[in-house]
């Protein structure tokens, strides 16, 4: 018989309880489990970052986290980043201004991954930027645009946007 | 891959062709090789172990000696197995040449080892399969010469045996002392008999 | 007329629902009793198969199918796939089965296919299928396929060889004798996979009863899909519907027709369920076409001035194990010759060739990128052995613009001569040496040279064939409710099609994108299409919506102009109404003048006019717009390690009038950075019994943000005359030069050590291994 | 990739980790993920079961022995980056860390993860080698300390019975006034470094008194370069010196690749360790 546990993870603010195969990974777990389609799969070995979402506010591959290690723990995925209203978080809307997404396959990793990082540095150089989302790979964009959207959320959060 | 070892005993060549052909006591020779059937003097089934890193590997499979020329004393045994757990797939043809050189026996071996599967699709561990594998044939060389030289009426004959794995060629390395393959060679030995070696964490 | 959205920076329409994590990719998608396929792939580069034992699998629990060709029905099981691009250079047509048929050919072939469950459970039952295969000789190195001795990658071929294709024109023997200096270089170019972010993904399920087939795919042409399916299984076209919807980036590989478009649907079909198989990445890199290696070996005839008079040679072109895709990819290779320049004759011939290696269709650039680096490596050679400044030979070989339409001698596929249509190649360039300083680099080479350190700068030109035809069509409607519904063939992998072609549309009914309702890549939604290959899409569906646009747009003006009894030439359109000029309160709306044209019983529709304001159009281009470009890269080589860091790159480039130039930009440095990764990092290799050693990305190394320049980009615009819009294609603009560019500036950096590059991806491996042989020379 | 199926443990003490170890022949510890995660969704790794060390108590945390850093094995790869404790006493462990994978990584990734999987590449072991750290595994007969030297025994295969848990890492001070630093090579930002060289280097009236050299990613194991470090011993810091170990260093024994020979390992030790030493010697007399 299949190993499975009973988790509850507050996704998004909002707790959600399965049942789940112990070898289910937390990225599945979003996607196919509880149909959170947003954080998206690239490549199930921890590098393209695709999958990138905040565990206690830590950024982190949910690929290479299963989803029984979340159980009792703070999910934040994309769909959670915008305001209640619907209004975009300013990372979100800088992306929109600056064509920071084409495919929008890496967006949600790198969405997760920028607001991360200018949460815990607010007025970064480019090169942090650049080393911060050295993680997420993106085929269409290169890179460019990404980073002016990035140090330009930067200002704006820096401004109480 | 294509590996040759060779050795020379003080034996007659049909003494060492008589050990040669009694596969069932020459496949302990190789490292992390068991024969679980022998059907008749030809087929063979068993399984061998390699273990690369964290990888456990168990290939299950036969063997067959394909080839007994009792004229030129050649024989060729093919050997393939799938990894139990479905990982890849290993195949080898390895052909013996016993020549009689005045009253001793040489014994030419030429192994011809490939690996197919997801195993063998990982570049950055490409060279250490090579060297694991170069090591066991080497290893295997000298179990089998050691086997022919306790057959009764058969000593060495003091030739030294020349291993010569391909891709890595001991290096010349007066830093740290210790070769490549002759590490290889440590690891591998303590790998088989430690109880159940195994990486606890990563 | 309104607010002019053609032209303008205007934020994307697809952006929200991404950027808010509701895109749908086909991963996306769960429909009621859906099942999870996995494939069993070949594990040898060839092989024929003896037995194939699925007993073990059927039987695990979860399993609900174990299928081999045979398994997949008697219409089907002796079919092999059909030729996408059928073409009579083709000597040898061998197009694969969905599941191999006796005999495998590459690493990755599928071979058997599991539906389970879960995703889980199904790749369980992988491990328990046993393939009794029998391994045969495998032949990996294109450079050796044609040898007497060469292994043959099928069982049933006499040799390796595909076909030949040639591109001649001009007396190539009289160029070559008037010839001042004769100089030769022969290269290996490999080009690296597909590698979008999203792998592919096929969701398939069956209703005969009701609307019949309905497959989504992460695919750039569902109307190729279409057809090639429908074809396949014997069906009418209307009874297989194929959506693509969201898909996260295509680069090429998602043009063709794969295995998996076949398996799928079947298997959904013979058990009753909806059926999604998405590919995982290792999957990816064996399982999805790719490009590898061409060996070229040219010549190159010159005045003393460095005046190109002739250029002949050869290339070996690998193709992979099958031929798929036609021969576009080795067509590409040829076409662009001879470049941005005026080259009286040509001769080159181009061998394709089998190898026992995953096939090779188009990534971004096709073979463009290659042609263009073999003309570039010809003016960097002639440059070289007369001592004159690389600029300076490309402006004495440039077509000029009063040449202009130039025709070439080369002819595109559908036999037209490639006819440069527009641009000022000389102009562009002095504009990329401006924004890179090229003039100041010299005191920059040198200040960096008293410091240790090796700086070098490199340029390319090229111009490149967009827009190939035949059409990408648009319905454009206006509803009663006054929204404005589009429909296109175009599918998107990223582009912002729905935004550049709202922005069309708006300007000619004056509505706002908002207004626009717009809907694509939907073979149910619209009846005919083409693909999302080639920098086609704004080429071909720019004009067909200008055009449908337009035709509503005068209905409108007729309608309004007898609705508000006024003449045609007073009525304007604008902020959704058709009003009087100059009397704002005399109005009708669009919405309006629908309803007049889509009345319910007992109404009539107004006399002269039809039923539904709308209006299709499958209008394109007069031909290839030919874009243009000149790029600029500054790197460093440390010779420590062979490290090549690119510093500074600018792009001048010319794609005629641009719609969005904010999305123009983002293909310009997105596909600069795929250049980047091609010219230094991407490379897959095999071993030489055909295993694909390079299955992961920490050994496959795509570009990150840390290693990419800042990329300066100056436009130059050229209107094309070949479209109404004087639109030309960027989408491969950027990779095109790149490599040029770049392995330019590293022997340029390298100069003292006289290095000449003959292989890329130029990993620092390669380089220091130059380094220490040109310092063990000089040693001597 | 999907992992094929096992059985799930989480125990929460240490004695709860060695009794699964008993019990389970064929199991795998999960630490960070980084490393068994991949491991286990390619199917590599098939464990009948995985044993998190996530929830165990007092495997975490950084302590200032006054002699030494005394480092939990589950601490993350972030909190030693960001410690002022490690910032003030081992500021090359820091180094490292900013070539370690990505930040995302990090935030999971454990130092006693890194050292378990070995892989020949990786930073933290070069690290650990240079110090002489002394690695501490709990097993049935109690704790066992075990020197760094004796820790790898060949590829990614440390130095741990089948029962036994790795539990704290000891990284011993230098007494002597020194400066360290870590260079590494690799083709991209946070990629597996072709070659990494720590370096710590004591200066005392112009002469250098001690050193120590460990270069990874050459062989399958970091390996201290003893004769460069005897060699070093009683010259003045400077070019030369660094230029002579440099060529020393490029006979190390190093391995070949699918992507990388051995010679262009052995080339790059070279042009590494003279980097590493001219920044450690820089930081030794306070420049750096």
């Amino acid at each position: 018989m299949a190993d499975t546990r009973e988790i509850t993870v507050t996704v998004n603010g909002q707790a959600q309880t399965r049942e789940v195969e112990t070898r289910l990974n937390l990225a599945d777990f979003l996607r196919h489990e509880l149909e959170m389609t947003g954080t998206h799969v690239g490549c199930e070995h921890g590098v393209c970052g695709a999958c990138t979402v905040l565990v206690d506010g830590a950024a982190v591959r949910s690929c290479l986290m299963l989803a029984v290690q979340a159980d009792g723990h703070e999910v934040t995925s994309i769909e959670g980043l915008a305001a209640a209203d619907g209004a975009l978080h300013p990372v979100q809307e800088a992306f929109w201004k600056n064509h920071g997404l084409q495919c929008g396959f890496c967006t949600p990793g790198m969405v997760i991954s920028v607001a991360a990082l200018l949460r815990d540095n607010p007025d970064p150089s480019e090169r942090e930027v650049r080393e911060a989302i050295s993680g997420n790979i993106c085929r269409c964009t290169g890179y460019q645009p990404i980073v002016a959207a990035a140090l330009d959320a930067a200002k704006t959060l820096r401004q109480g946007g | 891959m294509e590996l040759k070892n060779s050795f020379t005993v003080a034996a007659d060549v049909e003494a060492a062709w008589r050990v040669l052909l009694d596969v069932p006591r020459i496949a302990p020779c190789m490292p992390g090789a068991e024969l679980t059937e022998a059907a008749d003097g030809r087929h063979f089934k068993g399984n061998a172990k390699l273990r690369v890193g964290p990888v456990q590997l168990t290939f299950a499979g036969e063997a067959e000696l394909t080839e007994v020329d009792e004229v030129s004393h050649t024989a060729r045994l093919s050997a393939q197995g799938n990894d139990t757990k479905g990982r890849g797939a290993a195949r080898a043809e390895v052909t013996f040449v016993l020549v009689a050189e005045d009253g001793h026996t040489r014994v030419d071996i030429t192994t011809d080892l490939n690996l197919t599967g997801s195993v063998a699709q990982y570049g950055r561990a490409s060279g250490l399969i090579d060297a694991i594998a170069g090591q066991i044939i080497a290893d295997f060389a000298k179990n089998l010469e050691a086997q022919m030289v306790s057959e009764p009426g058969v000593e060495p004959a003091g030739a030294a045996t020349e291993a010569t794995p391909p891709a890595a060629a001991p290096a010349d390395n007066s830093i740290s002392g210790i070769s490549l393959v002759l590490r290889a060679l440590w690891a591998m030995i303590r790998g088989w008999f430690a109880r159940n070696p195994n990486i606890k964490s990563g | 007329m309104g607010v002019r959205y053609t032209g303008a920076q205007v934020q994307r329409m697809e952006d929200p629902r991404l950027l808010t994590g509701h895109g749908q990719y086909v991963d996306d998608m769960h429909l009621h009793g859906m099942l999870h396929a996995a494939f069993l792939r070949s594990s040898h580069a060839h092989a024929s198969i003896r037995a194939i034992d699925t007993s073990a699998a059927r039987a695990l629990d979860g399993v609900h199918g174990v299928f081999t060709q045979a398994d997949l029905g008697p219409a089907v099981a002796a079919k092999a796939m059909s030729q996408l691009y059928p073409a009579p250079v083709i000597k040898q047509d061998i197009t694969q089965f969905p599941l191999a048929s006796g005999e495998v050919c590459y690493v990755g072939e599928t071979v058997a296919v599991v539906v389970a469950d879960s995703r889980a459970i199904a790749e369980d039952a992988l491990a328990l299928i046993a393939v009794d295969y029998d391994p045969l000789p495998a032949i990996i190195d294109c450079r050796r396929a044609l040898d007497a001795d060469a292994p043959k990658a099928h069982l049933s071929s006499p040799d390796n060889f595909v076909g030949q294709l040639r591109s001649a024109f001009g007396d190539i023997d009289a160029a070559f004798a008037a010839a001042d200096h004769v100089f030769s270089a022969a290269f290996m170019q490999h080009r690296g996979g597909c590698h979008a972010m999203e792998t592919r993904g096929v969701l398939a399920r069956d209703d005969q009863y009701g609307d019949g087939l309905t497959v989504w795919s992460s695919t750039q042409c569902p109307y190729l899909v279409r057809r090639a399916l429908a074809n396949y299984l014997g069906e009418a076209e209307e009874r297989v519907r194929i959506i693509a919807p969201d898909v996260g980036g295509g680069f090429g590989p998602k043009a063709g027709f794969y295995p998996e478009e076949i398996v799928i649907p079947l298997v959904s079909r013979l058990l009753g369920r909806p059926v999604k198989w998405i590919e995982d990445r290792r999957e990816h890199f064996t399982a999805t076409t790719t490009q590898r290696d061409q060996q070229w070996d040219l010549e190159v005839a010159c005045d003393k001035d460095g005046k190109i008079l002739g250029l002949r040679g050869k290339v070996i072109h690998e193709n992979g194990a099958y031929v798929p895709y036609g021969v576009l990819l080795a067509f590409t290779s040829l076409v662009p010759l001879p470049g941005a320049y005026v080259v009286p004759a040509v001769d080159v011939s181009l061998d394709i060739v089998f190898t026992n290696t995953t096939p090779n269709t188009p990534v971004r650039g096709a073979g463009r990128p290659n042609a263009i680096y073999a003309v570039e490596r010809m003016i960097e050679t002639i440059a070289r052995e007369l001592g004159l400044d690389p600029a300076e030979v490309r402006r004495r070989n440039f077509v000029r613009p009063d040449q202009m339409p130039y025709e070439t001698g080369a002819l595109l596929r559908d036999g037209s001569p490639v006819r440069y249509d527009s641009g000022d190649y000389e102009a562009c360039m002095d504009q990329a040496l401006d924004l890179a300083d090229y003039a100041g680099f010299k005191a920059r080479q040198e200040a960096a040279r008293a410091q240790g350190r090796y700086l070098g700068i490199g340029v390319s030109a090229y111009i490149e064939d967009t827009g190939v035809g035949p059409y990408e069509g648009t319905t454009v409607r206006i509803e009663p409710s006054g929204k404005v519904l589009v429909r296109t063939g175009a599918a998107s992998q990223g582009q912002g099609h729905h935004t550049m072609i709202s922005q069309i549309v708006a300007d000619q009914l004056g509505v706002t994108p908002e207004d626009i309702i717009f809907e694509a890549a939907d073979t149910g939604k619209f009846p005919q299409g083409v693909g999302t290959i080639g920098s086609r899409v704004a080429a071909n569906a720019g004009p067909s919506s200008h055009d449908a646009a337009g035709q509503v747009r005068d209905t409108a003006l007729k309608l309004a102009a007898e609705t508000l009894e006024a003449a045609v030439e007073d009525i304007e359109l604008e902020d959704g109404v058709a009003r009087v000029k100059g009397a704002p309160d005399l109005f009708v709306t669009l919405g309006d003048l629908a309803l007049k044209l889509a009345p319910m019983s007992g109404v009539k529709v107004p006399a002269g006019f039809t039923p539904s304001l709308e209006a299709t159009s499958y209008a394109g281009s007069a031909g290839a717009p030919i874009a243009n470009g000149t790029n600029v890269a500054e790197v460093e080589v440390d010779i420590g390690t062979g490290e090549v860091r690119v510093l500074r790159y600018s792009v001048a480039h010319d794609c005629g009038n641009m719609i969005n130039p904010m999305m123009v930009e983002g293909q310009i440095i997105g596909g600069v950075v795929h250049g980047i990764g091609n010219a230094l990092f991407e490379r897959m290799i095999y071993d030489d019994q055909g295993q694909p050693l390079t299955t992961n990305y920490g050994e496959y190394l795509l570009p990150l943000a840390t290693e990419m320049p800042h990329i300066d980009i100056v436009h130059q615009v050229s209107p094309s005359p070949l479209n109404p819009l004087g639109v030309k294609g960027v989408g491969e603009g950027g990779t095109i030069p790149a490599a040029p560019a770049i392995i330019a500036a590293i022997e340029n950096a390298l100069a003292d050590f006289g290095v000449v590059i003959d292989y890329y991806p130029v990993d620092p491996q390669y380089l220091t291994g130059l380094i220490d042989a040109a310092g063990a020379q000089a040693a001597e | 990739m999907k992992p094929a199926p096992f059985t799930y443990h989480d125990p929460t003490s240490i004695a709860d980790v060695v009794a699964l170890l008993a019990r389970h022949e064929d199991a795998k510890l999960l630490a960070g993920g980084q490393s068994l995660m991949p491991m286990l969704n390619m199917r590599f790794v098939v464990p009948d079961d995985v044993i998190d060390l996530n929830g165990v108590a007092d495997m975490n945390g950084i302590d200032d022995t006054g002699e030494a850093l005394s480092i939990g094995a589950m601490t993350r790869q972030c909190e030693l980056a960001t410690s002022e404790t490690v910032a003030a006493r081992a500021p090359i462990v820091q180094q490292a860390l900013s070539y370690v994978g990505h930040f995302q990584t990090r935030n999971r990734g454990t130092l006693g993860g890194s050292l378990c999987h070995l892989d020949p590449a990786a930073e933290l072991p070069t690290v650990a080698a240079a110090y002489d750290a002394v690695l501490t595994a709990a097993g049935p007969d109690g704790a066992r300390d075990i020197a760094f030297a004796d820790w790898p025994l060949a590829y990614m295969m440390p130095n741990l019975a089948p029962e036994e848990v790795l539990t704290r890492i000891t990284l011993p001070y230098w007494r002597e006034a020194h400066g360290a630093a870590f260079v590494e090579f690799a083709r991209r930002h946070g990629d597996f470094a072709i070659i990494g060289v720590a370096a710590l280097l004591a200066v005392e009236g112009g002469r250098i008194t001690r050193a120590a050299v460990a270069v990874g990613g050459a062989d399958v194991r970091p390996l201290r370069l003893a004769e460069v470090e005897a060699m070093l011993v009683g010259e003045a810091p400077g070019e030369a010196a660094f230029a002579e170990a440099g060529a020393l260093a490029r006979k190390i024994d190093a391995m070949s690749d699918a992507y990388v020979t051995a010679e262009y390992r052995q080339r790059l030790a070279g042009v590494m360790v003279e980097r590493a030493l001219a920044q450690a010697a820089e930081r030794a007399n306070g420049e750096g």
